[in-house]
């Protein structure tokens, strides 16, 4: 009877242990001693319609180039602190309106301004021309950049990742200035997963997927 | 004949001559060859198989599920035919079977050994040890998750876990710890002790009893489901229209408690009826121990209360399958509906948490007082008044929601009102106390510790009906402080109290005192220590449910979290001691330790199977510890010379 | 009972009620005089300091409670303990089933205690315009000047001018508030500026799930419910900066769903929104019109939960995120 | 319900004590089929309070758009089916009383083919609407009608079929005329179940005419 006890207390700690242990997809990516202190730090990240991998191949997500120039699945970046961060976002999902066209400004960039394949970007209307695919939004720093989607009704959109740049996307620039040490949230504010209410389930509401931590150390 | 308080003249009953009822009599088998926990985990693996395939084959063209790559349906479809394969393989589905070609249900001769506790059982003292067991397992899964929750607290930004994993865990610890609190007494003590307390040989329904039990066993599974589908983020309250966002671990949610909403009520119903009928013959209302009336007025709200959850949570299911909108306001649904019918249950379910605590101390106080429970009838009222007042205040949940914004003061009086029948429980507490000669045994110490504890909770719970402190207070560690202390420091302490002080009598063998006194202290100390430095950091504007919190207050939340862990080393304390106890060295517990009149003690240890020889006759009132040469509350009966012809032999 | 025990007697409750009297009254005035003022939400807006002394009031009451229990307790566990060795009594005590003028005593007292609790709370509730608590879509207790205000900036084309009720709509969405300012123009905003010295009518509403806006030193909470315009008043009366937190549980990020929110000086307010609403012109044309309420798409960004087509969208407020053009 | 006793290895009974039990048993089945209702009734209150708090909160304009009503000839069919179970199940359990078990069987056996037939119409209805369920509140709470309806139905006829197969076995076991009339403690369980039944059907109609207005008519 004890020994019966004791393997039904033991099968209940390792499922719990075992589907508590943190599941980010990918880990932390360490972009903190790719240059020296003080210089700025190139961030590019690209973003789809479908992972293609994974527990949810439907869902859509982010890769980020690690600085060893490799396509990772993760959204927990380390980036140095008081540093200027030059981020790249190639998008090749198509959009939608924002729920909130506030989303639509840029703001929180150096300069509040973004660029659109190389055309400077500080607002954008998402209720006309291709509608906004993604915004990156962290909150805490009021930074928001929509992410301008490329026209659904293109034959040449990436189905799953990683997408090549043969096609259809846009290359989205800007730079932000990272504050002091701490965990930033980064977030998506377009609706954008599919099949859940008001279109902010799954991806959006799992991390890894459509949102994740700037892991700002000193 | 009628209920009389004479005894019935003995007559020798000619055994052989067979009432014709269509009873089989079944020799005993032995427990391995029929339906026990293995049939049913192998049919409720096969039925979920085929129910999630079913679901696939249904609804794999939804919009949903393509876009999503998610399928509730196939979800939802694969827990109800696991549960119902569940109930199918235990055997709980034998008898309703056999109902519709007309079989009367006829027990099963009782089956020796360990097997029985495996099986679908009608012997009411098999399942509340069955229900000792669950409990404990539920608590105990529920702890390991309150630990996960107090780590991640540790510090402000550096998390352990992801967000989401954060909320999937205090979501689920939230759900399984008020689903395990709803039964926590009623099932193991209320099934074990209500008969015996009120001299009954049986329960009225003892398959529905059993069912509540295996019913209660799946709901953990199903609730317990939700982690590998990946949790669900609404928190136990299950809020709309989150919930009808979430993934399909909100199924396991929604199903989870409906089906343990099937268990509550059928163990309210039963305990109910039983206590209703089967009372022996004397035992007037007056004479009913005072945790059977607890039990009564849990029960009526069990019965009554849980079929709102219930159909809430259908509601619930069919906007996640069928695509319904009761709970989307975009489709004419209202995210509002779900805030009433969640808390028209919830508000009832909080004292069904409260009302079997005081029952049980109210029931051991006057042992290790050695004096008559004072005002037992303004005892009794109380019960019946917080169970009655319990249904009229559901929308103080809801002070700040928006919803009937006039109708807060009303919501305030009646809240409040609820302090007076509360009132009573601490008049009777005290006066059970007053001059009397207290022995300081672990039990008493746990039933000491709950005035202390439910004290706080009850004056906080004023503040909290309060609408204008309400609005600092609402949805922060406040609250949440609160209800641990309701919840925790009343109930479990009482659980507790319980085990102590009934678990020689259930297995016949002495929990160790000395262990005992170390677990009590560490658990009283450390309790507080945990939840009272919460009231603060509620009030220094701490919300609940987030994995970051002010840099300010990370003091307050380490001592909380350490406070914490130590609580839950006193746990494991409390389960070496049980283990010890119970199993490595264990003690024979003489027949009436605690030297208590009540009727669970007259009869033998351990418990024969049909409680007692002759049902009892109940002669006086209950607890007259300290008349000299009262009369015995019960007439036994086994005391007659016509005992030894009827138990001699059958042939006579 | 012989009059020796009533004696003795006497003498426990005249032991308990000293001590409890001497005890009860140290700690209320240590607490009123020393922590009282301290008592969070603080003294910011009139709700705050209001129910910073609500609190305080009960706070006084529950003391003596709290005290006298436990004076009574401690009590009972010393003096009326069992010796502890030697064989156990079976009977002892005093036959104490019921004392008449004890319960009718407590039934009173808890009694009253009890209404006038739910009366001084019902009146704080009328007299302090809901505490900040949110009061609907149609307050029954309002400011005086709010009616008028928030029917104007329906109406579009108001304008804020100092010394009048400041309409702000607090907008939740999974996961930030957004605030829009009716009175310039309905810009919006994810800062939350305030004017000192003014009376502030928020109208709370979401965009998708339930959220519960709480401005913590401004003693204000109100639920964010979609298609729901909660209302909840105060009256700011410090400069000073203060913390919203999302209240409710709202899905992955509502532990991240604060910000930081400012009382300034009525001048720095109008510059600050005349300048934002120039800024934002751009994009406050591509919102909604102003309204109390928005229709959320529910099924978010090509292809939701619900199929398409299978409901007739009827909007007698304004959508915010429309599905056509784009999609 | 009321278990009788293995007579193995059961409590040796008093004759008195054997009657006291039975009398808590037949007490316990007239009080649980009150208690039973009393659930029930909280059950379909959850579905009516639904039903009138989304009606009048009616929100987006969505309770009922363009007259949506659910297909009413299937409707009134199981309403009708439901109804006459009800009063062929109170005929039969009064019939009982009077003696006559023929007209109790009879009675029984077409009340639960009404009530099977009442089932399959109230099912084949699911497969006949003309909405969708989450276009109104209307339509939603129909479905929340409809399934709480498919339960009453199947828990009201197989308690009613339960009765009449009991009367069947018991005639085979105690044999004699009309056993179901005797004082055999098992008779007398079994009038007990019969009443409380026939109890619970009678609630069935009362709140099924409730329902049927409000989705039919009203």
């Amino acid at each position: 009877m004890l020994g019966l006890f004791a393997v039904a207390v033991g099968l209940v700690i390792t499922a719990v242990a075992g589907f508590l242990t943190p599941g980010v997809p990918g880990g932390i990516v360490n972009f903190t001693g790719a240059q020296p202190s003080g210089q700025p730090v190139n961030l590019t990240v690209q973003t789809f319609g479908a992972i293609g991998t994974g527990p949810h191949p439907t869902w859509v997500s982010y890769l980020v180039k690690s600085p060893q120039g490799q396509w990772v699945h993760s959204t927990d970046w380390e980036l140095p602190a008081n540093t200027v961060i030059n981020m790249t976002v190639i998008q090749y999902d198509s959009g939608s309106p924002l729920r909130n066209q506030q989303w639509g400004q840029v703001t929180g960039t150096i300069g509040n301004t973004a660029s659109v394949n190389g055309k400077a970007l500080s607002q954008y209307d998402s209720n006309s021309g291709n509608g906004v695919g993604h915004t990156f939004t962290v909150p805490a720093l009021g930074l928001d950049i929509p992410l301008v989607a490329v026209p659904s009704t293109s034959k040449n959109i990436c189905g799953t990742a990683p997408c090549a740049s043969s096609f259809d996307h846009n290359t989205i620039t800007f730079s932000f200035k990272t504050p002091g040490a701490g965990n930033y949230s980064w977030q998506c504010f377009v609706p954008c997963g599919l099949g859940y209410l008001f279109g902010n389930g799954g991806p959006m509401s799992t991390q890894g997927y459509m949102g994740g931590f700037l892991k700002v150390v000193a | 004949m009628t209920i009389s308080a004479e005894r019935p003249t003995e007559v020798v009953v000619p055994s052989a001559a067979p009432p014709s009822t269509g009873g089989i009599s079944r020799t005993p088998r032995s427990g391995w060859l029929s339906q026990h926990l293995g049939t049913a985990i192998i049919a409720a693996i096969l039925g979920y198989a085929f129910g999630h395939w079913l679901g696939n084959y249904v609804s794999s063209g939804y919009t949903y599920v393509v876009t999503s790559g998610q399928n509730s349906t196939a979800d939802a479809l694969g827990l109800l035919f696991g549960v119902f394969g569940w109930l199918l393989g235990i055997g709980a589905l034998n008898h309703p079977m056999a109902k519709l070609v007309g079989r009367e249900g006829v027990e099963d001769a009782p089956v020796e050994g360990w097997s029985k506790y495996f099986r679908y059982t009608l012997d009411h003292k098999v399942v509340g040890m069955q229900y000792v067991v669950g409990v404990l397992l539920f608590l105990f899964t529920g702890g390991l998750l309150a630990m996960a929750i107090r780590t991640e607290l540790l510090n402000p930004t550096t998390h352990v876990f992801a967000p989401d994993t954060y909320i999937k865990i205090v979501s689920e610890h939230g759900t399984m710890m008020m689903m395990m609190a709803t039964s926590i007494i009623v099932g193991p003590l209320g099934n074990y002790l209500v008969p015996l307390m009120i001299g009954s040989r049986r329960m009225a329904f003892p398959r529905i009893e059993a069912f509540s039990f295996w019913i209660f066993v799946a709901g953990y599974m199903v609730i317990f489901s939700a982690l590998p589908y990946g949790g669900f983020p609404t928190g136990w309250t299950g809020y709309a229209p989150l919930q009808t966002q979430a993934g399909p671990g909100m199924v396991s949610y929604l199903l989870g408690f409906a089906v343990i909403g099937l268990g509550m009520m059928a163990a309210g119903f039963n305990i109910a009826i039983t206590i209703i009928n089967y009372r022996a013959p004397g035992m007037t209302w007056s004479r009913l121990p005072i945790f059977a009336w607890s039990m009564l007025a849990t029960a009526a709200l069990l019965t009554l209360a849980t079929p709102v959850l219930v159909a809430g949570g259908l509601f619930g299911l069919l906007d996640k399958t069928v695509e319904t909108a009761f709970y989307v306001t975009e489709h004419g649904g209202s995210s509002y509906l779900w805030q009433n019918l969640f808390w028209f249950f919830g508000h009832p379910e909080v004292y069904i948490m409260a009302l079997p605590g005081f029952g049980i101390v109210f029931e051991i106080m006057p042992v290790f007082t050695r004096k008559p429970l004072f005002a037992y009838k303004v005892a009794a009222a109380g019960m019946v008044g917080v169970a009655l007042l319990s249904f009229f205040v559901w929308q103080h949940h809801l002070f700040q929601s928006g919803i009937n914004p006039d109708m807060r003061p009303l919501f305030m009086l009646t809240t409040e009102l609820i302090s007076i029948p509360t009132g009573f429980i601490f008049l009777v507490g005290m006066g059970t106390l007053y001059k009397a000669k207290i022995r300081y045994e672990v039990p008493m110490l746990f039933c000491m510790a709950l005035f202390f504890n439910f004290l706080i909770g009850g004056v906080t719970g004023v503040f909290l009906s309060d609408v204008p402190v309400n609005v600092t207070v609402h949805g922060g560690f406040f609250v949440l402080s609160h209800f641990h202390y309701t919840i925790m420091g009343g109930l479990l302490f009482a659980f507790m109290a319980g085990l102590y002080f009934w678990l020689p009598k259930m297995t016949g063998r002495m929990m160790n005192s000395r262990i005992g006194k170390w677990h009590f202290w560490t658990m009283f100390i450390f309790f507080n220590l945990t939840f009272f430095p919460m009231f603060i950091i509620g009030l220094a504007g701490q919300p609940r449910r987030v994995f970051t919190y002010a840099k300010n207050l990370q003091v307050l939340n380490d001592f909380s979290s350490i406070s914490a862990f130590l609580l839950g080393a006193s746990f494991l304390l409390f389960f070496a001691n049980l283990m010890w106890s119970m199993f490595i060295s264990p003690v024979k517990a003489p027949a009436n330790p605690w030297d208590s009149l009540g009727l669970e003690w007259q009869t033998a240890t351990p418990v024969p199977p049909y409680n007692f020889e002759r049902i009892p006759v109940i002669m006086t009132d209950p607890y007259r510890y300290s008349e000299v040469g009262a009369p015995a509350f019960a007439d036994l009966g086994d005391h007659t010379p016509a005992r030894s012809s009827a138990s001699g032999s059958d042939q006579t | 009972m012989s009059p020796q025990n009533s004696k003795s007697e006497v003498g426990h409750l005249r032991r308990i009620a000293v001590v409890w009297v001497v005890v009860s009254v140290v700690a209320d005035l240590l607490f009123w005089f020393l922590v009282g003022p301290h008592v969070p939400p603080g003294r910011m807006t009139e709700t705050a300091i209001n129910n910073q002394r609500t609190f305080n009031i009960l706070f006084v009451i529950a003391l003596p409670v709290l005290i006298g229990v436990w004076v009574y307790l401690g009590y009972a566990a010393t003096v009326w303990s069992a010796k502890r060795d030697g064989a156990p009594e079976s009977v002892g005590g005093e036959a104490a089933r019921t004392n008449q003028k004890a319960q009718v005593w407590w039934m009173s007292v808890t009694s009253v205690i009890v209404i006038l609790l739910a009366v001084y709370g019902f009146y704080a509730v009328v007299v302090e315009h809901g505490s900040g608590g949110g009061e609907g879509p149609n307050p029954v207790w309002s400011p005086e000047g709010a009616i008028q205000a928030e029917t104007a900036a329906l109406g579009g084309g108001s304008s804020w001018t100092p010394g009048h009720v400041l309409v702000v709509q607090v907008i939740g969405q999974q996961w930030k508030f957004t605030y829009r300012y009716p009175g310039f123009g309905g810009f919006e905003s994810d800062q939350l500026i305030l004017p000192n010295h003014t009376t502030i009518a928020f109208n709370v509403t979401s965009l998708d799930v339930i959220h519960s806006f709480w401005a913590y030193q401004l003693s204000v909470k109100a639920d964010a419910n979609p298609q729901v315009n909660n209302v909840a008043y105060t009256e700011t009366k410090q400069l000073g900066s203060f913390v919203v937190r999302c209240s409710e549980l709202c899905g992955l990020w509502h532990g991240s769903m604060f910000n930081d929110g400012r009382i300034v000086s009525q001048s720095d307010f109008t510059n600050w929104a005349t300048s934002t609403q120039t800024a934002n012109a751009a994009n406050t044309a591509h919102l909604p019109p102003f309204a109390w309420t928005y229709v959320p798409d529910a099924n978010g960004a090509s292809g939701g939960f619900y199929p398409d087509g299978t409901f007739t969208p009827y909007s007698p407020s304004e959508i915010y995120g429309a599905k056509s053009p784009a999609s | 319900m009321a278990d009788t006793y293995n007579k193995l290895t059961g409590p040796r009974e008093s004759p008195e004590e054997r009657e006291f039990e039975l009398r808590a048993q037949i007490g316990s089945i007239w009080s649980g089929g009150r208690l039973f209702i009393g659930m029930y009734t909280f059950l379909i209150a959850s579905l009516v309070f639904s039903y009138f708090y989304l009606r009048s909160s009616n929100n987006g304009m969505l309770w009922r758009p363009h007259g949506q009503h659910a297909p009413i000839a299937y409707g009134v069919a199981v309403y009708l089916f439901t109804v006459a179970t009800a009063l062929l199940a109170n005929v039969g359990q009064r019939r009982l009383r009077k003696g006559d078990v023929t007209d109790f069987q009879v009675a029984g056996w077409t009340g639960v083919l009404s009530g099977v037939v009442g089932l399959i119409v109230q099912c084949w209805q699911l497969t006949k609407l003309g909405f969708f369920p989450g276009a109104s509140g209307y339509t939603s709470t129909f479905i929340g009608f409809a399934v709480i309806n498919i339960m009453s139905l199947v828990i009201g006829t197989y308690w009613l079929e339960t009765t009449l197969a009991r009367s069947l076995r018991m005639r085979r076991e105690l044999g004699g005329d009309k056993p179901e009339l005797s004082t055999a403690p098992t008779a007398r369980q079994f009038r007990a179940g019969v009443a409380s039944m026939a109890y619970f059907w009678g609630f069935l109609a009362v709140s099924g005419t409730l329902l049927s207005a409000m989705f039919y008519v009203m």
